[in-house]
């Protein structure tokens, strides 16, 4: 049974979402069991994925039994598997904390909801585990349009943040399929590993150059890498917020996957940092990337919108990493792709519960969280300090990767951007406790907590329903357990993902 | 803003004409994409799927996973215009504020406001649309028998898709724009009655299900995932008829998937979710 | 591509009806001219040989996309500013 | 000046896919109305889908259809005489997406509209700024 894992991944969410799609008309009870199973279900399998890939067991799929370069066929390798079991659990996790507000905001669309929920895992995971460079954009086109519909859902500007995430997101998809197709007219194959082979001769020439460049470009644009991130802040702030904390952690981080892909697989590691002198000038956009991410991020005064601006400060870490060139670099960034994805999802779902409980996130409304909201508080403190990068949680692990490669890749101003970024976080993150912790709540601010006249007895706790706060504490614990397992993952994962050639 | 857009257009435009200059020549056979992978699709397609349109066989066969995604973005964009425009019957006003009668024999319109409750012969009346198109009598006769004919032209578009240029997604389009054209030229109340929401909304999925379903059989059956050969065990013919088979069957799937969601959306988008009166 | 003055006559139509889909002010206008560019874009791939796209496109992109525009112009306004 | 005509169409004409793609290209960035920029975005893909096309062409080849009898004698099909089918499956998927996300973008044009009673960029973010 083993053997077909890399289809079942795919397939269960996908014949999933049809019977969620027809239960949302027959049977409406059923939806969210079905997707529950469906995320289970992958969950399940991508453990057993990255069990075989640990014990050395290479899966390969031929779909339709067609042999590689003329089907489509799946490669489940060191670097996937590990990101295959962060998306699906996300995905798992976050659709616990989806259920109050969906039965709240949208009783009646709860089928289609959690249809588009449900494709949008199931694009993500193709797109990590397929090893064809068409296939992929097709996939890529699944996660974006399921992504455009639930960002569109929510109120005020989401629907104009979600059409400039549109025309954004389609400029970048058109780009990475215009160097696929550059690709293609040179080498005359789609599969990735056949045209790695194919292009080895033409290393030279101009249509490679160009693919590379078109290729990033779109990529860059869609994981909002600093100078292209227009799109970002708007699109993740409006949100309703089950799908801001579902698209915020995933949808950049598996661009970032892409990227490491199609640099190490398809145009190979020697081509972009031997031919192309590309990598010092790259390191030095997510310099400038990680230091306006986190200035925005100061300026910022309502909470979730904050929090969007660390999202592109991360991206540039992990961009700014990868290219670093050595070995440490390409450890810290892998491994703060799994790292940053656990951690934003804390801090949206604990974002989340809170405008679940309070109705709005500006940062001044949130008086007194520390009373009322210990629990979802609790989770964000430990969120924040995987963010700041404090020992026992995950975060600091990959920063740690991160300094030792801009140490070791003699990049000084990569290093100083990543210091100044955690202080800025520090300086975010305990103006938020100052003002949670430290000024009561005043009897006149009615909100969701009911203040007694005489302010200084502590107001009734009005915390987030159960189903937000489990989800939330079960990721707060997964960044401390993950801090505590880094030594396994990096020595039996990543360790065998670099490739031979990186210095 | 739009010098800022010319410069970034003239770049990328000047990127993209830089790397025209090693292009292969246009149509030469001797192009890598003409020699390297395709020439197996043309010469071992009759063989191996005994398929003579090459583009249906690569399509539904040999990269047939591909087309199975490609069915579930349509899908998934049905589902997202639901979402999106859909007005759930509970939360609209109860009685819609205008509504338009017109006398069938005169061609008097009545229009009848306040959403009071009238009780008229409505065998007499008919209801139109609140922002009125006239009555044309050649419009709706000539669209009332050109409909079938354009509907089995659907058909036989997914059914010849082996042995000339069409197939699932060209006939799943003209089956939808035959409904759409019935919805056009009467109203969409008319379109409704034909084809009701909740039948357009569970055919994207039925649809999308047989293609998936057919892949997942095969994988019951001991292959991999969208190997027709399995179905040689259900269906007649040897493992070569199977596939052709199993090609057959995924573009019906196709079809069907195609035509519901092409339906599903222009009705969401021209009623704006209220299903009462559209383009 | 065999008679190149028809090639010619059709690649200027396609980036004439290009340009004029974006120039015109009405937006209606501007759906039945995309209906025109994707009609010509239709002739051009039938000429390049390339029928099941052709196919494709003269239903998909003449026929559905067009009565999409037309529904949504027809729900929001015709008028444009620039 | 015939043959240079001549060769700008025959020879390499991937100059049309790159002005169209300009053409669209601008109109996202410089365009004021919501619509108007998704006829942009959709000329954009469809520029895309005629460089696929044109990677296909094949001189002095016909369809890609084999038109085989069946009784006879299985004559040898040589690849040379029949235009490449790949780019042209990759395209009927670019179509399709690009329709997906034409009717999801006109979905979310109108429930702009709905919201600000106009599709004008500049008038919208002016709402946005004094509510």
């Amino acid at each position: 049974m083993s053997a077909h894992y890399p289809a079942l991944l795919v397939i269960i969410p996908l014949l999933a979402s049809f019977f969620i799609s027809a239960a949302g008309w027959l049977r409406p009870p059923w939806c969210f069991p079905l997707a529950l199973t469906a995320m289970g279900g992958s969950l399940l399998v991508s453990i057993g994925l990255l069990a075989d890939v640990i014990r050395g067991i290479p899966d390969l799929y031929w779909f339709g039994g067609w042999a590689p370069p003329w089907g489509i066929y799946y490669r489940v390798d060191h670097l996937n598997a590990l990101v295959l079991v962060v998306i699906s659990g996300v995905g798992f996790v976050n659709l616990w904390a989806a259920r109050p507000t969906v039965d709240r905001e949208l009783p009646e669309k709860a089928g289609a909801f959690y249809t588009l929920y449900v494709l949008f895992v199931t694009g993500l995971l193709g797109m990590v585990v397929t090893g064809d460079a068409f296939n992929l954009y097709v996939l890529l086109e699944i996660a974006a349009i399921t992504g455009y519909a639930l960002i569109a859902l929510g109120k005020g500007r989401a629907p104009l943040a979600s059409l400039n995430y549109i025309f954004m997101g389609t400029i970048g998809a058109c780009f990475y399929l215009l160097g696929v197709g550059y690709l293609y007219i040179v080498t005359g194959s789609l599969n990735m590993q056949d045209i790695a082979r194919l292009l080895a001769p033409l290393h030279g020439s101009r249509v490679v150059t160009v693919a590379f460049v078109i290729m990033m470009v779109g990529v860059w644009l869609k994981m909002g890498f600093f100078p292209l991130h227009a799109w970002l802040p708007n699109a993740y702030t409006y949100a309703p917020s089950p799908v801001s904390s579902l698209v915020a952690p995933l949808m950049t981080k598996v661009m970032v996957y892409v990227m490491i892909r199609m640099v190490m697989t398809v145009f190979t590691v020697d081509y972009a940092f031997g031919v192309l002198v590309l990598n010092e000038a790259v390191v030095w956009l997510a310099v400038i990337a990680i230091v306006a991410g986190s200035l925005m991020a100061l300026a910022e005064k309502d909470f979730k919108r904050m929090l969007t601006f660390i999202v592109v400060a991360e991206v540039g870490y992990m961009v700014g990493g990868f290219w670093l060139g050595n070995r440490s670099g390409f450890t810290g960034s892998v491994l703060h792709i799994v790292n940053d994805a656990l951690m934003t999802l804390c801090l949206f779902l604990a974002a989340g519960s809170i405008i679940h409980a309070r109705g709005e996130s500006r940062i001044q409304s949130l008086q007194g969280l520390f009373s009322t909201m210990p629990w979802t508080m609790g989770a964000l403190v430990v969120g924040a300090m995987s963010i700041i990068g404090v020992p026992p949680t995950c975060g600091f692990f990959s920063k740690w990767y991160l300094l030792l490669g801009a140490v070791e890749g003699g990049h000084y101003g990569f290093l100083a951007a990543l210091l100044f970024s955690s202080l800025v976080n520090v300086v975010l993150f305990f103006r938020i406790f100052e003002i949670g912790y430290f000024e009561p709540m005043e009897a006149s601010h009615g909100g969701a907590s009911h203040g007694h006249a005489h302010g200084h007895e502590a107001p009734a706790m009005s915390e987030a329903p159960l189903g937000m706060l489990v989800p939330l504490w079960m990721t707060a614990l997964g960044l401390i357990a993950v801090g505590f397992y880094t030594g396994e993952i990096v020595g039996r994962v990543i360790r065998h993902a670099i490739p031979a050639t990186m210095f | 803003m739009k010098i800022l857009g010319l410069i970034i257009v003239v770049l990328v435009g000047a990127v993209l004409e830089y790397a025209t200059i090693d292009f292969p020549p246009l149509g030469d056979p001797a192009s890598p994409a003409s020699t390297h992978v395709s020439p197996r699709y043309i010469e071992k397609s009759i063989e191996e799927t005994a398929v003579p349109n090459v583009v249906t066989s690569v399509l539904a066969d040999y990269r047939g996973f591909d087309t199975m995604f490609e069915t579930t973005v349509i899908f998934s964009a049905g589902v997202a215009c639901f979402l999106l425009l859909r007005v759930p019957p509970s939360r609209r006003p109860q009685r819609a504020s205008e509504r338009q009668y017109r006398h069938r024999l005169t061609g008097l319109t009545f229009r009848i406001k306040g959403g009071a409750e009238v009780s008229l012969p409505l065998h007499e009346f008919e209801r139109v649309d609140s922002i009125w198109t006239p009555y044309d009598f050649i419009i709706e006769k000539v669209c009332r028998y050109l409909i079938p004919f354009i509907q089995l032209f659907g058909l036989y578009v997914i059914a010849h898709g082996h042995h000339s240029p069409g197939g699932g997604f060209q006939g799943g389009v003209i089956l939808g724009a035959s409904i759409i054209l019935l919805s056009v030229s009467h109203n969409l109340r008319i379109a409704l009655k034909r084809m009701g929401e909740r039948t357009s909304a569970l055919f994207s999925p039925v649809g999308v299900f047989i293609y998936a379903g057919t892949g997942a059989l095969c994988l019951i059956l001991g292959y991999n995932f969208l190997d027709y050969q399995a179905l040689a065990a259900l269906l007649p013919g040897g493992p070569i008829m199977a596939r052709s088979h199993g090609i057959f069957i995924v573009e019906v799937g196709v079809g069907m998937a195609v035509m519901g969601t092409m339906v599903w959306i222009f009705k969401n988008l021209a009623s704006l979710g209220r299903y009462d009166e559209g383009l | 591509m065999m008679i190149w003055q028809l090639d010619l006559l059709i690649l200027m139509l396609v980036v004439i009806c290009g340009i004029g889909a974006l120039m015109i002010r009405d937006l209606l206008g501007a759906a039945i001219l995309f209906g025109a560019y994707s009609f010509m874009m239709c002739l051009l791939w039938a000429i390049m040989g390339a029928v099941d796209v052709a196919f494709t496109e003269a239903s998909v992109g003449a026929g559905v996309s067009t009565v999409f525009f037309i529904a949504a112009v027809y729900h929001t306004t015709r008028r444009t500013k620039d | 000046m015939e043959d240079i005509l001549r060769q700008i169409i025959e020879k390499d004409n991937y100059w049309i896919y790159i002005t169209l793609m300009m053409v669209g290209l601008y109109a996202i960035i410089a365009k004021n109305n919501l619509v108007k920029k998704i006829v942009g975005m959709n000329i954009f893909q469809t520029a895309v889908i005629l460089f696929y096309v044109s990677i296909g062409v094949k001189k002095g080849a016909t369809i890609p259809i084999i038109e085989h009898v069946h009784d006879t004698a299985h004559t040898a099909i040589h690849a040379v005489d029949y235009i490449n089918p790949l780019p042209h499956v990759l395209m009927l998927t670019a179509i399709v997406v690009s329709v997906a996300t034409l009717g999801v973008a006109l979905a979310i044009a109108i429930t702009v509209y709905r919201r600000y009673q106009t599709l004008e960029e500049d008038e919208i973010l002016k709402q946005i700024r004094e509510p």
